[in-house]
């Protein structure tokens, strides 16, 4: 009902505007001043959306034919899932209602479904209302467990691993984030985790390097020890899953900030895109050094990388130092790639090099580059919030492996699991040789 | 000499490149193929609607060689190739009559390997 | 002329500061609640142009190879032809000015090309300016003749789909349009349809029905009456067009507030979501049960059919409610296509079941799920604008068919819109097999 | 660090409403204005953003299959060398600190790095912090360079055009630029190219003849003189990329406003949008004229070439006039994709003819459409930037030709970039046929 | 035995698997194939620019038959490719010295089925 | 009666075309194809991992002809193909017993032009 609305608001607003005593106008102003933080962080819960298009097309793109379908399928579940799930459970074990805990600092619930608190919708927090932060904090909930997703593909049971979603962004991802961002424990020692270096991209990465052992490698990706290239099928749609990565990120960090404070949004937004630049650059060189060739699949997850490391300190970090951060990012990426495949770790779209290695990278560098928070609580947040993660990842997968099994069979991955799952291909018509 | 062409599962390519380069047949070349035999393909759905696929994907190898290697090659290829189950493949051996390595002009046997 | 700008800006600004009446005050805060709402809904008309592209994606991906480039041809053109159509023509014929109506609550028009009214840009609704206003619609409009666009392809000539566009557009929609959004008799009668289940995605819905019945199936489609697979040539795009249809409803649902009231966006955002999330769920049990298998793109097709059906009560349907109103929008889609199928409506992409049983369906679920709305009405609505549109569709194709003729030859539809249309390649390089 | 912040800000804001005091009040006012300018700012530096996406999508769609990697990896590294190379050193040479020149008018520069000026953020420009500014210029710079990369696309050396990218965005572009944006003699005679037809679109259209004629056409692209396809290898990417860039056009003309004035933005985003959609249809009919069919890629520049010629003057070219300019555009770059083709001229995306020849007639446009603006100051622009641009890109092309050569050998350019220069492929496993 | 090849127009091959499955020949091997022949091709343009396509799309089929199904092959492929325009194609009779079934090991006429 | 078989070089193709068409053989068949022969193929790497690509890209030309057109059509493919370099290819000259028109039901020598 769109034309018919104006002329009540025109109405509402002609009516307030003689009004114009300054105890009304102030609160007006305080009104207008959230409208912009709530349109800002719902522009931002957006931006975040569109990066489960961005983890979709990465990882389709760098996974072979046979098994695109599948990856997409499961792409496309991950916010379904992720964001219901969340919304159901996640949230309320994740954000202490009236700060009320269950296990002081550590554990809060308060009950399932989603419970929108009454009264002034500006009372919740200042700056958006409760559904705007809600949808927000369901939005960041799923990417997740799509960085597990990434690192588990062309072998993982597709049932299993919307199993493995469910529980993982229902129970471990808000009880462990509820430490920081829910105002625990963590957050107490002034530990400093922005936008999700750890809170987000680490335990998205232990979840992830739990799911590649419990898992194994894919059949043929080592021969007689040795790694051998299962090179991903097409590189134009891993283009678009980056820059929609890269895009969404913006939002990802510009929106943790909740609000739209122009200095605040500014800067995050420039150490963001200065890390990220500074990613592919770095990992450009270190593709030259290590591996003697310009690869791009490199240098799309020197990108990310580097953007994972600045999420951190994104907002405390120096302008020249984010530049460091987002290079050494970019450099190290490689290395932890090769090192992963000498370690029989199979992750076929890097997913450990990018958010776990610099998950915990980013998060260290806020307590290196910035004299605000110190390197030892930084680390202990690393190392407390990973090996919760970690352990709890490892649990699930070896429940769900018991109960349902993890992996599909070995004939089934080798004619891919588009048709063995699915019952479909991914490109029909197009010819190409299935030898992999 | 003979050339000898057979249509095997695209998976066991690399198996029977390995049989061959063992018993010194380097020389081949591979085509994609579509194949429909006693293997009788399957019925398929997408979007609910029936998708009769009775063109199997396989693979078809063709090398050309003297005749006292037939035998081998074809032993190499079946050591390759052979599941046991339906739809491992035929191989098909024909008459060839003359041989040229372009690059050099050089003929029949001194050509063919 | 940027950094000019700024300058002149900075004066006019520090100009206005000193004077700090009460009213003047009282004056810019209003100024900045109209910048404020001004903002979001350009932002929704972005987002609302972005479905065009997600439109293009999911219906070239799901047709086959042959015809993939003149379905990027169409889709390129359709919002080009739309807004301009609507432009210089629909615009005056959905809204009236200063609610003058030639036929009253059934006609309106106020002539051909855009006329801006003069005066305060506030007057013009009070939430945005004129133009803000007719650029949203605008974007809008081009997407009813998109919904058509999917069903009727692989066979419809093109000139012939562009010319029905350009009526459609131009005429149907708007007339039709302006008995809700124009503030006329179904807007009286207190019908309810927030963002358009039944102005956008039923009118449009029902064009399709209409072209598909006049065009009749593909070639090779029914062989002995069976339906046949022809499937769709390329998923991962079909996946693109479905995530940047997904992420343009916020914009669509959102910004039909036409304000950026924080409560109401947030709340219609997450029901949005919500309501997308179910129908993924709930299309992925259906297509468990129904074909046995889950077929990627049946959860593509449920993705939408919960974002059709909460458009018409994205604002008003609770919470809860809306699960379960995308629920069911999710688990009819897949049933839907394949009685359309069986009922030889030969629909490539789905648009039938999305589009216009879900448009049903969700304009519906307002009489059901909330208090307010007369289930009655509702009914009413969609019948009403059921047989307007389709009648009008008919009639179109109809004359349409008679003077340049629908449906390419037999021949062409054979070799493939692609080249016999267009003299050029979807893949030039790539090999396929055209057997189909 | 989320939840805690919320506090701390309500805490702030419950401190601040009883104040009351008008004159606190009109300065909270003047922040709220602020903030929404900036944040529509930095909306538009993202959709900027997404310009890249564009190119990248729509250079590697137009070009052949061998080739596609090589440019992907080209169009993500633009970007990052180009916002960097902005950050370091364009910036400082494009917009005087206090207005300080070198040369005045001419040539300005305060030093390498990011200096964030000190004191009140508001203070800098009075509608967004510096840094908003200097991201949303930062963006602008990256984009210049992309054009010439799919002009000189399936022969270039990687490493030499990552130079001379270097150098455009960190020399050419911000100088030039400073003539107009930086306030220099350009804008002191009322030139006017209000989002960059001349400063972003000719600059890179020059450099791409520049880089065009050094380098030659492509093997096989004139056979006896007679100029044959080469057709580009994926037609969905290159209409992803159309759409993203037709998007991110409406950040890079709304936001160049540098303020979020509903009248403002709202005349720009309806502009922009009537000159593409007419740059669509005018393309279409051109392309049925010149060739005879509707060339799919030939709509694609159409598109663009609406977009190109608007831009200068989206803010002052009348509704109806900006249609006309827009249909020209479209009408004229079909003609001059051939006549390039005829001078052997090989542009394999039609570069020149969208950015170059439009980005002339879009300045042109202003004086013919405009009272405001001179017809001659217009033309003086053209000459003026385009003789400085050209010169100094063939100086460019030269230098990096004479150090280390610009083109690849004839063996690897038959080969492919993507496995000469990358060792990998684009689409590995597809079959293609590799002949051309 | 006999090795019959044959190009055909892509939109004939379901006809033509059609005519053999009716004279009981099940066993095809299908390939992607580029023909030109009288058919010449045809001159597109693309941008503009003159795209000479003499290559059409094919598909080429190959059937292994002992002597006696040679005409019987021959008349199903006639049955299903023949549209009486030019470009419908060619067969080719190869003789064959060998054919083996590789998950048997079965050899010529047994192998051939 | 012959089928010339030939693999050679994909970037060849079109050079080969003219010297046959000069030469008055307008009648090929073309099909995709790798090749792993003296041109061992190289080694490549994919994020660092080994990549071995031993079958090269080729391109398999046939052509049917009458017998005292096998050395033209020979001579014309290695005038067009031959790169002095190796990986050139090979040409494989098979007996063929018939050969049909599709279109005319015509035979052998008539039919194969
Ligand atoms: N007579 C034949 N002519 C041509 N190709 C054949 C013939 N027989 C078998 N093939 C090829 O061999 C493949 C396997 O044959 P099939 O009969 O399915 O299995 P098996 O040989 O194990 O019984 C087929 O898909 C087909 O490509
Ligand atoms: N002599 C030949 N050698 C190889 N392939 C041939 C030969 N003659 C015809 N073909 C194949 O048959 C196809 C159809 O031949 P064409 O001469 O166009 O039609 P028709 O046989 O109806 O006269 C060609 O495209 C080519 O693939
Ligand atoms: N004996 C053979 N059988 C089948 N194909 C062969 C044979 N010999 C060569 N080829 C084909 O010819 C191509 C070139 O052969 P190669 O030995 O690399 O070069 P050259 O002939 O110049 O020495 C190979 O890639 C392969 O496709």
């Amino acid at each position: 009902m769109k034309f018919r609305y104006f002329t009540r608001i025109v109405l509402l607003l002609t009516c307030a505007l003689p009004l114009c005593a300054s105890d009304t106008t102030a609160h007006d102003v305080a009104a207008n001043t959230f409208m912009i933080n709530n349109l800002w962080i719902i522009i931002g819960a957006m931006l975040v959306f569109l990066m489960h298009l961005g983890f979709s097309m990465l990882e389709s793109g760098l996974c072979r034919i046979k098994n695109c379908t599948n990856i997409l399928f499961k792409n496309t579940l991950t916010p379904a899932i992720g964001f219901l799930a969340f919304a159901l459970c996640g949230f309320s074990l994740m954000f202490p209602t009236e700060s009320h805990w269950v296990v002081n600092e550590v554990l809060t619930f308060s009950g399932f479904g989603v419970h929108v608190p009454g009264g002034d919708p500006m009372a919740y927090n200042g700056t958006c209302t409760f559904l705007t932060f809600f949808l927000f904090q369901g939005m960041f909930a799923a990417t997740t467990a799509t960085i597990v997703s990434g690192a588990v593909a062309e072998r993982v049971k597709l049932s299993s691993y919307l199993i493995f979603t469910l529980f993982y962004v229902a129970l471990v991802y808000p009880i462990l984030g509820s430490w920081g961002w829910g105002g625990g424990w963590l957050a107490s020692l002034n530990f400093h985790d922005f936008a999700g270096s750890t809170f987000v991209h680490s335990i998205g990465g232990w979840g992830a390097l739990a799911g590649v052992i419990m898992l194994g490698p894919r059949i043929g990706k080592y021969v007689k020890g040795e790694p051998k290239a299962l090179p991903g099928h097409n590189m134009p749609i891993a283009v678009i899953g980056t820059f929609c990565l890269w895009l969404g990120w913006f939002g990802f960090n510009g929106a943790s900030a909740l609000n739209a404070d122009p200095a605040t949004i500014s800067y995050v937004l420039v150490t963001t895109m200065l890390a990220a630049s500074a990613g592919v650059i770095g990992s450009m060189f270190s593709s030259l050094v290590f591996i003697k060739k310009p690869d791009l699949s490199m240098i799309l997850n020197g990108c990310l990388a580097g953007l994972v490391a600045i999420t951190a300190g994104t907002d405390c970090i120096g302008l020249m130092s984010s530049i460091v951060v987002g290079l050494i990012a970019g450099v190290i990426v490689v290395p932890a790639v090769l090192v992963f495949d000498r370690l029989h770790l199979d992750d076929p779209v890097g997913a450990l090099s990018v958010h776990l290695v610099n998950g915990i990278w980013g998060t260290l560098a806020v307590g290196i580059f910035t004299k605000e928070y110190s390197f030892g609580t930084q680390l202990l947040g690393v190392v407390t919030i990973g090996a919760a993660s970690f352990a709890s990842a490892l649990f699930l997968f070896w429940a769900i492996k018991k109960v349902f099994g993890l992996r599909v069979s070995e004939e089934e991955e080798m004619r891919g699991l588009d048709i063995s799952e699915h019952g479909m291909e991914a490109y029909p018509g197009f010819q190409f040789f299935s030898n992999q | 000499m003979k050339l000898v062409v057979a249509y095997i599962k695209p998976e066991r390519l690399n198996p029977v490149k390995q049989e061959l380069f063992k018993r010194n047949i380097f020389k081949i070349s591979v085509t994609n193929a579509l194949g429909c035999g006693r293997q009788k393909g399957f019925v398929s759905a997408y979007r609910g609607a029936i998708q009769e696929v009775n063109l199997l994907k396989k693979v078809r190898l063709a090398i050309a060689v003297t005749d006292k290697f037939v035998d081998t090659t074809i032993e190499g290829i079946i050591a390759g190739a052979r599941t046991g189950a339906i739809g491992d493949g035929k191989i098909f051996v024909m008459p060839m009559s003359q041989c040229v390595r372009i690059r050099t002009g050089e003929r029949d046997n001194e050509a063919i390997g």
